[in-house]
């Protein structure tokens, strides 16, 4: 049992490591409290604790990378938090290759989507709560990168989807808004109860929640343990990162503002499955196979299916949220397959490119008021240029065009796939890449090309500066972003080795025959997309694509029912049956019995009363039958001896 | 002058106070209930005397004298509350006295 | 057997005369069979040597507290004779029948109570009647014996004077002490 | 630190201070109010000093107070306290000037109230301090009286209805408790010792298992009505919803703790062997009431029946901890009702602040009120959140300890208990969205005031503890630990049938 509480592991030293969350903790509840007379700068003040706390982070990583490769893990214990008898736990913070890496991503994407806010935000009434929220969604979500054990993920993994609530619900007034809100919350909360008691199955077997002792201890669980653990944290991770069966809540949760769709919804915190998987990837892997299948078809699933949805959904920002679950899909098919490194990696590339999508589109709202059908969108790539050709960049790497970032990740993650020898994974992949390319290009081509359309009464205007300076570092992170993970230099997989372990990747010419198909695939289906929105004819020739897909299209419009099934399956049942105990059984059945003792009581005493007839000689007459009963008995006594 | 048992005795005092009982039970004039009231005392003070003479001792007599008072301050009290009744609904009957019931 | 005629007699006096309490209509007659009946038991007392008892019953019972019944049923004028129909169910069967039972187990238990008491000490008491006396016994056991007794009965005898001045004072009388008379009236006739 | 008896102080107080407050005329309100608010803040310091005497890392029972009162019959005045009333303690004289604040809008029958109030502290205290079941008794039943009134008197539309079923309620139950308590009073006189009350030394009598059962459910009938579990728990809705704010918070935060702590105390502690075969029993009730009160909490429409309904949920994880024989779950279910306390009375107040704004209870009578009072949903939020267990909360520390325990006792049980946090968030953010969230459809909710000072210095430290208790446990846990350790060991190890004691006490 190494690693007791307070004690540093032969490790780096960390610089200021509790400043990472600290920092924002302390902007949000500044702002909670003191939001109001802050005013205007509550947002400078955001960007700067979210700032400082990237150069923290930043710190921590050049520190890390400063250490030789085997001492490259600390942690750092910081005060007790839930310990009783055997379960210790503690608020202790673990650095290593994985968690820098998420710290980096989150405060770095979240630093260009807080000041992106400055501008996004301006004008609301409770601009400084805005931030609040946003700070404290930050402090939860490097919280939850940075915790050394299980609970202590856990109380990040609540809390970012505490401010996924307030942030979807932050236009509360919106029905829709509230709804979406609650609905996020209590979707994440079905994947929480599923984690919490892969949680207690976790420390019933190992007997610590120790993310160094669990996966050291993992590989000595025995399959079905392991397996039974290894599903329910995953369930909780389709809560999370939005995955069938949970995955419902994620395009409803576009009701909040477009930078919290951004960062939360797209960036960081629908990772976190991802990250936990990949981060317990030794227990997944003493399952024995199992639940990396389970992991890797769901992924599968959920990819194609999102993309499905996507291609029909006339909403831009659902569609980038179908487009998000789809490429979670992509993420969980690279943990199936054992590539954890790499799916960490599409998670890097993701980030980037989902959040410049989705400030790109937050920009396009800003300037048509809010409008987000693309039915009335069209050529907004001339009135904004900097938008369109960020966008364009986010487009591109989206549908894996070499050498945008989009195109390594995703790549990687076929390449594993068939190398791992899981061919049906691979196939679903390469024919989601076709679906993907399709539907961003549609969107892309009737938001940003063709004539000039906007909806009526608005007047499309370019960025104003606070968003151009998020979505351009963004931009071009979505262009070189995948030189992270360049063959040869530092790459990230070698980097993330020691906490994940290797992934596979194919040799020799199967590698490029490989990255040539995904490559084909892609450009074939901006082609399609191209062919039918953009060219000459594309009308007719729309019709005649749609026509024997009809069914498919329609149910894929309609989202294929999904959330009209649960209601009537789950949900309507269980009010039912929730109506049925309070009014039937609480109130006539157990109530009841306990009136009607009451009752039965009254009742009897009413009948009883009328032996009261008030006449002496009836009284008299009792009177002599007691005594005519004690004086028989009496006698009969002595007549029996 | 004594050879009859006092058995039969106690038999007649017997018979004499359920008829007194019954009495009291069907008739409805209070002054008439009361008189078998009486009846009922008298039977039982044939049976102290009856005792008194089984036992060889007076003490059975001395209690007779007891029932005797007894019987006096219950007949004058009852009286004047049947006084006091009668005065006020101009009856007698134990019957039309019922208001203390459901 | 002269004591057994006699007691026959008094055996058929007393039962006839408390059967004919049952049936006499009228409230005096009523009263007149008691007499009748209180007088048999007197010789009844005698016929067992209670001779002090005996004259006391004639005196007191048939004398002093029979006057006073018959004198209330005169002075309320309640000597109308009673309706014969029963208006309560069952009452007339139930007292008939318990007051049998109750009859019929006396009986029992008196004619073999011989058994249960022990020996008859007739003797005995036929002894102190000669000397020193039936009076002079009574006296004595009386005043010895139960003298807190018979002290008890002089308060109880005062008590039952007060209450009955009470309860007979004139209804003027009782309204005059407080409004609340009318009122007790008016709950009565609600 | 054991210069003032601090306890037997804080017992008193109250009392004391209600009596003076007989004393003043009824026409002077203001100073009556202000009389009850400095008695009980008084008394809330004096606690301080228990707490601040108070040694952790002992199990027995500190600042004993032992006096004799009735010799003759065994019956002393023994106070003391230990891990397991010290909380309890604690958040009875925390919570009651926070009462005595939220009854500033008590308009009728000024000083009966408050004085009713304060008796009722004294009650409450004596039934957590007291060590003599004769004394407890005692107070257990003064408990009553008071509540009684206060629903009674100051409660909204059927309240005579719901204190009549509370009184029978309890009183049915407590009933089998004295019964209980006089066949251990007789049972305890030893060849040497006369029969005593007193609670230390009848721990350990010997009795027979089919003897330990009937007394142990003569004591679960009183604690578990007063628990409550399903389905003793009808009365609770009714009472909660009908009793005035304070009244309310009293009942949801102390009088069920009433009920839970006799469990520990009392159940466990007396009969380890029938507690330990009727475990599983209790536990199987247990997440009855969590589920069951959860799915009628859900489609309730009355904001403070949804309250009630919700304790019994959270009461059945307490339950659940206690009886599931490790020592994380004694601590998370002792731990457990002092955030239970906290989280739901906070939860009654707010209740009432809505009320005292728009005079009902009906959720659909509101609506984007966090547009008009943003304070007030601010606060509401948090404790809504601590209430359905968010971690770093108060909640969640003692419900994930539970279940904790739960699954390495019972193994699969845990499912359909922790099911009830799902449901918890169904029920609470549900009821949240539809009160504070969307927009101003009835005009009346536009224009309401939003916190006043007074309702800032009653939520300010409620919401701080929520907080520091959900971030930093350890000062909490660790003087509940030895107590709760002990108690764990005499429900798993210890018996006290005469035959198997041996056998039991070997290693």
């Amino acid at each position: 049992m190494m690693g007791v509480q307070g004690e540093v592991a032969a490790g780096f030293e960390p610089v200021l490591a509790p400043l990472i969350i600290g920092l924002p903790l302390a902007g949000a509840v500044v702002l909670l409290i003191f939001g109001k007379r802050i005013g205007r700068l509550s947002g400078v003040l955001a960007c700067g604790t979210i700032g400082l706390a990237a150069v923290a982070g930043l710190l921590n990583f050049i520190a890390l990378l400063g250490a030789p490769e085997e001492s490259r893990s600390t942690t750092q214990h910081l005060f007790d938090f839930i310990s009783v008898g055997r379960f210790q736990t503690g608020v202790d913070l673990l650095l290593d290759p994985l968690s820098l890496v998420m710290v980096m991503v989150v405060t770095g994407v979240g630093t260009l989507i807080h000041v992106y806010s400055i501008g996004y935000m301006h004008g609301d009434p409770r601009y400084p709560r805005f931030f609040a929220y946003l700070n404290l969604f930050a402090s939860f979500m490097l919280l939850l990168v940075l915790a050394d054990n299980l609970l202590l993920l856990y109380v990040g993994w609540e809390g970012v989807g505490l401010c996924s609530y307030l942030l979807i619900g932050f236009w509360f007034d919106r029905p829709s808004a509230a709804a979406a809100a609650k609905k996020a919350f209590l979707v994440n909360r079905i994947g929480d109860f599923a984690f919490l008691i892969g949680m207690f199955v976790l420390f019933g077997a190992i007997g610590s929640l120790t993310i160094g002792q669990i996966n050291e201890a993992a590989g000595a669980l025995s399959a079905g343990v392991a397996t039974t653990a290894a599903l329910l944290l995953f369930a909780g991770a389709t809560g999370k990162s939005a995955q069938i069966p949970l995955y419902v809540w994620l395009p409803d949760a576009m009701e909040g503002p477009t930078p919290v769709s951004a960062l939360i919804h797209a960036a960081t915190m629908v990772t976190a499955g991802v990250y936990m998987v990949a981060r317990f990837s030794p227990v997944f892997e003493a399952s024995g196979g199992t639940a990396l299948t389970v992991v890797g078809v769901i992924g599968a699933a959920t990819a194609l299916w999102a993309a499905l949805m996507a291609c029909t959904e006339y909403d831009i920002k659902r569609v980038l949220a179908y487009s998000t679950i789809s490429q979670l899909g992509y993420m969980f098919l690279a943990l199936g397959v054992g590539a954890y490194s790499i799916a960490v990696f599409h998670l890097v590339t993701h980030a980037f490119f989902k959040g410049l999508l989705f400030l790109g589109a937050g920009a396009v709202m800003h300037a048509l008021d809010g409008n987000t059908d693309m039915r009335h969108m069209g050529g907004l790539r001339r009135p904004m240029p900097i938008v369109g050709y960020t966008f364009m960049a986010g487009w591109l790497a989206i549908t894996g065009v070499i050498p945008f970032a989009g195109f390594w990740s995703k790549d990687a993650i076929l390449a594993a796939a068939w190398v791992e020898g899981n061919y049906v994974l691979w196939g679903v992949g390469v024919f989601t890449t076709l679906l993907t390319a399709f539907y961003m290009s549609r969107l892309y081509l009737r938001v940003f090309e063709g004539p000039l359309r906007t909806p009526e009464g608005t007047h499309a205007h370019d960025a104003p500066l606070t968003m151009a300076i998020a979505l351009v570092p963004l931009g071009v992170l979505s262009v070189a972003g995948g030189v992270i993970n360049l063959p040869g230099l530092l790459t990230l997989e070698h980097f993330l080795e020691p906490v994940v372990g290797e992934s596979l990747a194919p040799e020799g010419a199967l590698a490029f025959i490989l990255s040539g198909i995904a490559l084909v695939v892609a450009v074939a289906g901006i082609m399609l997309a191209r062919s039918i929105y953009m060219a000459s004819g594309a009308e007719a020739r729309r019709a005649r694509f749609v026509r024997p897909m009809a069914p498919l299209v329609n149910g894929a419009r309609h989202k294929f029912y999904v959330d009209e099934i649960y209601g009537r399956l789950i949900v309507l049942p269980g009010k039912r049956f929730a109506l049925f105990c309070a009014d039937v059984l609480d109130r006539r059945g157990i109530d009841g019995i306990v009136n009607g003792t009451a009752t039965l009581i009254g009742r009897t005493s009413q009948g009883l009363r009328h032996i009261q007839t008030g006449y002496v000689r009836n009284y008299a007459a009792t009177f002599l039958l007691g005594v005519v009963a004690v004086f028989s008995f009496l006698i009969l006594r002595v007549v029996a001896g | 002058m004594t050879e009859v048992a006092p058995g039969y005795y106690l038999a007649l005092a017997g018979l004499m106070f359920s008829i007194g009982v019954i009495g009291a039970l069907v008739r409805r004039n209070a002054i008439v209930i009361f008189m078998f009231i009486e009846l009922m005392l008298n039977a039982v003070n044939l049976m102290f005397v009856t005792f008194s003479r089984i036992r060889g001792s007076v003490d059975g007599q001395i209690l007779v004298f007891f029932v005797l008072v007894v019987a006096a301050a219950e007949a004058v009290v009852g009286l004047a509350i049947i006084l006091v009744i009668v005065r006020r609904r101009s009856s007698a009957n134990v019957d039309d006295v019922s208001l203390l019931r459901w | 057997m002269i004591a057994l005629i006699i007691f026959g007699a008094v055996f058929v006096f007393a039962l006839g005369c408390s059967i004919a309490m049952l049936f006499a209509k009228n409230a005096v007659h009523t009263a007149l069979f008691l007499v009748g009946s209180q007088v048999a038991l007197a010789v009844a007392f005698l016929l067992q040597g209670a001779h002090f008892v005996a004259a006391v019953q004639i005196i007191i019972y048939a004398g002093a507290i029979m006057v006073l019944f018959l004198f209330v049923v005169m002075l309320l004028g309640v000597d109308r004779s009673e309706v014969l129909v029963e208006p309560l169910p069952a009452q007339r069967q139930l007292a008939l029948a318990l007051g049998a039972l109750l009859a019929a187990g006396i009986t029992y238990i008196a004619l073999t109570s011989v058994d249960l008491i022990g020996a008859d000490r007739t003797q005995d008491l036929a002894a102190i009647n000669r000397n020193p006396g039936n009076v002079l016994a009574v006296a004595r056991t009386l005043f010895s014996r139960y003298l807190l007794g018979f002290e008890a009965t002089s308060v109880l005898l005062v008590a039952a004077i007060v209450g009955v001045m009470v309860l007979a004072r004139r209804v003027d009388s009782v309204t005059a002490l407080g409004a609340e008379a009318p009122s007790s009236e008016e709950r009565e006739v609600a | 630190m054991n210069d003032l008896p601090f306890l037997d102080l804080t017992l008193f107080l109250p009392l004391v201070g209600a009596l003076v407050m007989v004393l003043i005329p009824k026409r002077w309100e203001a100073l009556l109010r202000l009389a009850a608010l400095v008695v009980t803040t008084a008394t809330f310091v004096a606690s301080l000093g228990v707490l601040a005497s108070f040694e952790s890392g002992t199990p027995g029972f500190q600042q004993v107070t032992e006096l004799s009162w009735i010799p003759e019959w065994g019956i002393g005045y023994i106070t003391g306290v230990d891990g397991v009333s010290l909380w309890m303690i604690m958040l009875t004289t925390f919570l009651m000037p926070l009462c005595i604040l939220t009854s500033w809008t008590i308009k009728t029958q000024v000083k009966p109230y408050f004085i009713l109030l304060l008796t009722l502290e004294t009650g409450m205290l004596g039934v957590f301090s007291s060590l003599d079941m004769f004394l407890f008794y005692v107070f257990w039943e003064a408990v009553l009286v008071p509540m009684y009134f206060l629903i009674g008197m100051w409660g909204h539309g059927r309240r005579v209805y719901a204190a009549m079923k509370f009184f029978l309620f309890t009183l049915a139950g407590s009933l089998f408790m004295l019964l209980s308590i006089l066949y251990l009073y007789f049972a305890s006189q030893g060849s040497a010792a006369a029969p005593t009350f007193d609670y230390r030394s009848l721990v350990g009598t010997p009795l027979a298992l089919e003897v330990q059962i009937l007394l142990f459910l003569g004591f679960f009938a009183s604690f578990a009505v007063k628990v409550p579990l399903v389905p003793l728990h009808t009365w609770l809705p009714d009472a909660h919803t009908e009793a005035p704010t304070a009244g309310s918070v009293m009942l949801a935060a102390v009088l069920l703790k009433m009920g839970a702590y006799g469990l520990i105390r009392f159940g466990i502690a007396f009969f380890p062997d029938a507690a330990r075969l009727l475990a599983p029993a209790i536990i199987a009730l247990a997440i009855v009431g969590i589920l069951y009160g959860a799915l009628i909490a859900i489609v309730q429409h009355d904001v403070k029946r949804l309250v009630a309904y919700s304790s019994v949920a959270h009461l059945g994880f307490v339950v659940l901890g206690l009886f599931v024989g490790t020592i994380q779950g004694m601590s998370g279910g002792i731990l457990q009702m002092l955030n239970h306390g906290l989280s739901t009375g906070a939860l009654f107040l707010l209740v009432g602040a809505l009320y005292d704004r728009r005079h009902t209870r009906e959720i659909s009578e509101f609506g984007g009120l966090a547009r008009s009072v943003p304070v007030l949903a601010g606060i509401f939020l948090i404790v809504v959140l601590s209430s359905l267990g968010l971690p770093g909360l108060n909640g969640f520390a003692g419900e994930f300890l539970v279940l904790l325990a739960t699954y390495q006792s019972y193994g699969w049980w845990v499912i359909p208990a922790t099911f009830g946090i799902v449901l918890a968030a169904i029920y609470l953010l549900w009821a949240y969205q539809r009160v504070f969230h969307g927009a101003v459809s009835i005009e009346a909710n536009r224009n309401l005031e939003d916190f006043r000072m007074r309702e800032y210095v009653m939520f300010v430290p409620l919401v701080a503890l929520i907080v520091a208790i959900g971030v930093y446990p350890k000062p909490f846990l660790e003087r509940i630990e030895p107590s709760a350790k002990q108690i764990v060991r005499q429900l798993n190890d210890a018996s006290v049938i005469p035959e198997t004691r041996g056998l039991a006490e070997a290693p």
